[in-house]
């Protein structure tokens, strides 16, 4: 303050002395700054305008450039450098329990609707759950089944079977198998083992015959 | 060592009260010292403590004949610095155990330097440039954006975990007693309703048990205590008669013939 | 991300490349970088440091300059241009000689327990004194000394560096001086020496490895 009075009396200072102050401005200044502005902050007898020129000039194809915004003028990251300005972080969640459910109904089922995935879970399927399944890529459209209403059918993708590492849908094991491995929770009643089989049945025909399962389900 | 002068000049008396009223301006006594030792206007090394201990004693003179209450640190440095005054002016004792009055003294002088030393530091570091008064930071920072990419990730064991979940979700039952060793009141009652026609004469009522309750313990009891929990019911409904000649002896039971 | 990923199979980019991108995170940001961290963002290969170093002649004489806080670095404009900067200028709640004191003792002393700064200023600190302090980020909590009591010590932080423009704690002034002087020294009074022996110790001990000790302070 006191020197900005005290320079009035005296010349403007040197042109290099202008450049360093505008840049100072320019970069602690919250808002980006018109010349009027600068010419104001500055000690009388300084052209703000031709030091802004000289500073461009200065930081042409550095890190950081001198940009007009409007009517007033701002240091920017240089377009180039703004990947620097990101910093990426990926973090691993594990599947819903609905989303898991959901693709198991596709991987078993396909090509299943959404109203058969919800018979088989006994409860509703939110758009998100589906959304996500096909986000991830794990899931997709199949054809539209035959039916009323001729409802879209969901299948799982090539690249479901490359992350489960599976050859194809056919190889995920079947009830029994599950069974065998001790994936099964408890132990059906005695006697519902034929119902079970039926179960494993349908499902390989499932498999091997999906044209034609499409046409006489339901 | 003015302290015992009267004060005749006014100005020197005015300056000294000045000093007293203004006690709370220091910030304890060792402050208040400093203050004194500057008197002096020698190097803090070189002070004479002896000189000090004198000021500061006048001064606490001073303070009671113009009743002013000094706080009781003040008064116990006055009480210490008497002390020590005494132990500088006596010629050592060497019977006396404890700090002689130099080493005391000179303690006194470290303690007033380090102080006055701390309070140049103190200055010279808020003479410095400071961040927002004389140099300043970026004006318009461009946060770092976190991008935050989720991946989601299941295995296989989850994917066929959560489908024989579903396909063996029906086979769950409520938890019930298992009932294979137990037989009702009801099923008693139903039995031997059925066979009380034929007993006209009087039978042990454990001959009545079902074929396959009278061997094992277990089912043996629950038979035994809904026949006789049966049989009392129908004694209650007139349709038999029940005895028992003797503690512990066996009972029996017969058809009511008139009923 | 992808640019990361990908310049991690080439070569590092060239140095005045490695100079650019430092300058733009440095002008990004109001807080010190680390260097661990200019590291971190930009790609693989590159040496923040020699940028870092290559950067700072460049701007010296500057409107801005490339400064060093502790482990960090910043840009900060040039000291003599403040007066430019009324605008920016932040007041500050002025403080208190009791707490400027305080702060002074805990630059020089740290780390330092509060026992300690009464010992020095002769009077006992008030809690609001500390609190201030810590609430301006300029004192943080040092390690527990092994004294009797485990009393909290106190530390000056970075913040308390970048406000005062210092490099590090060693560049405080008159620090070296005061050391030879031995007014750093926590002198027990005579004849009391007994319980303050230990305290004397650690303290020293404190005082003589100043520089490991500053060495692991970020």
């Amino acid at each position: 303050m006191a020197e900005d009075e005290e320079e009035s009396l005296f010349e403007a200072p040197p042109l290099a002395e202008q450049e360093r102050m505008v840049e100072a401005i320019l970069f602690a200044t919250a808002e980006p700054v018109t010349v009027a502005e600068l010419n104001a902050r500055m000690p009388h007898g300084c052209d703000a305008k031709l030091a802004l020129e000289e500073l461009t000039k200065r930081y042409e194809g550095r890190g950081v450039s001198v940009v007009r915004v409007g009517e007033s003028w701002a240091i920017r990251t240089a377009p180039d450098l703004g990947f620097l300005m990101q910093k990426e972080t990926v973090e691993t969640r594990k599947l819903s329990r609905a989303a898991i459910e959901t693709l198991a109904i596709v991987a078993y089922h396909q090509p299943v609707t959404r109203a058969e995935i919800e018979e088989i879970r006994g409860v509703s399927v939110s758009r998100g759950t589906i959304d996500q399944l096909l986000e991830l890529e794990w899931i997709k459209f199949g054809r539209r089944k035959m039916t009323p209403g001729r409802p879209v059918t969901y299948m799982v993708t090539q690249e479901f079977l490359d992350h489960f590492g599976l050859e194809n849908a056919r190889d995920l094991p079947g009830l029994k198998e599950l069974r065998a491995a001790g994936l099964l929770e408890n132990r059906p009643p005695p006697g519902e083992d034929l119902g079970d089989d039926e179960d494993d049945d349908s499902q390989t025909e499932l498999f091997e015959e999906p044209e034609e399962e499409e046409a006489h389900e339901r | 060592m003015d302290g015992d002068i009267a004060f005749d000049d006014v100005e020197e008396r005015l300056a000294a009260e000045a000093l007293i009223v203004d006690v709370d301006g220091f910030e304890g006594p060792l402050d208040l010292l400093l203050m004194l030792s500057r008197t002096q206007k020698v190097d803090l090394r070189k002070i004479s403590v002896l000189a000090l201990a004198e000021q500061y004693l006048a001064f606490v003179e001073r303070a009671k004949t113009l009743r002013i209450e000094l706080a009781a640190d003040y008064l116990v440095m006055a009480a210490w610095l008497a002390f020590l005054k005494s132990r500088l002016l006596l010629p050592p004792d060497p019977t006396d155990e404890g700090p002689s009055g130099e080493e005391l003294a000179a303690h006194l002088a470290f303690q007033l330097e380090r102080l006055s030393a701390m309070r140049d530091c103190a200055a010279k570091l808020m003479a410095r440039d400071q961040k927002g008064r004389d140099f300043f930071v970026r004006g318009i920072p461009e946060d770092v954006t976190r991008v935050r990419k989720v991946r989601y990730t299941a295995t296989l064991l989850d994917l066929m975990q959560g489908y024989a979940r579903l396909r063996t979700k029906d086979d769950f039952r409520p938890y019930v007693m298992d009932r294979d060793h137990v037989m009702t009141l009801e099923q008693a009652l139903d039995r031997m309703r059925g066979l009380i026609g034929y007993a006209g004469e009087w039978t042990d009522l454990l001959s009545y048990l079902p074929e396959g309750w009278e061997s094992d313990p277990k089912r043996r009891r629950s038979a035994t205590a809904s026949h006789f929990a049966a049989s009392l019911e129908l004694v209650k409904n007139g349709a038999i008669q029940i005895r028992q000649t003797d503690m512990f002896a066996p009972i029996q039971i017969r058809a009511n013939q008139s009923g």
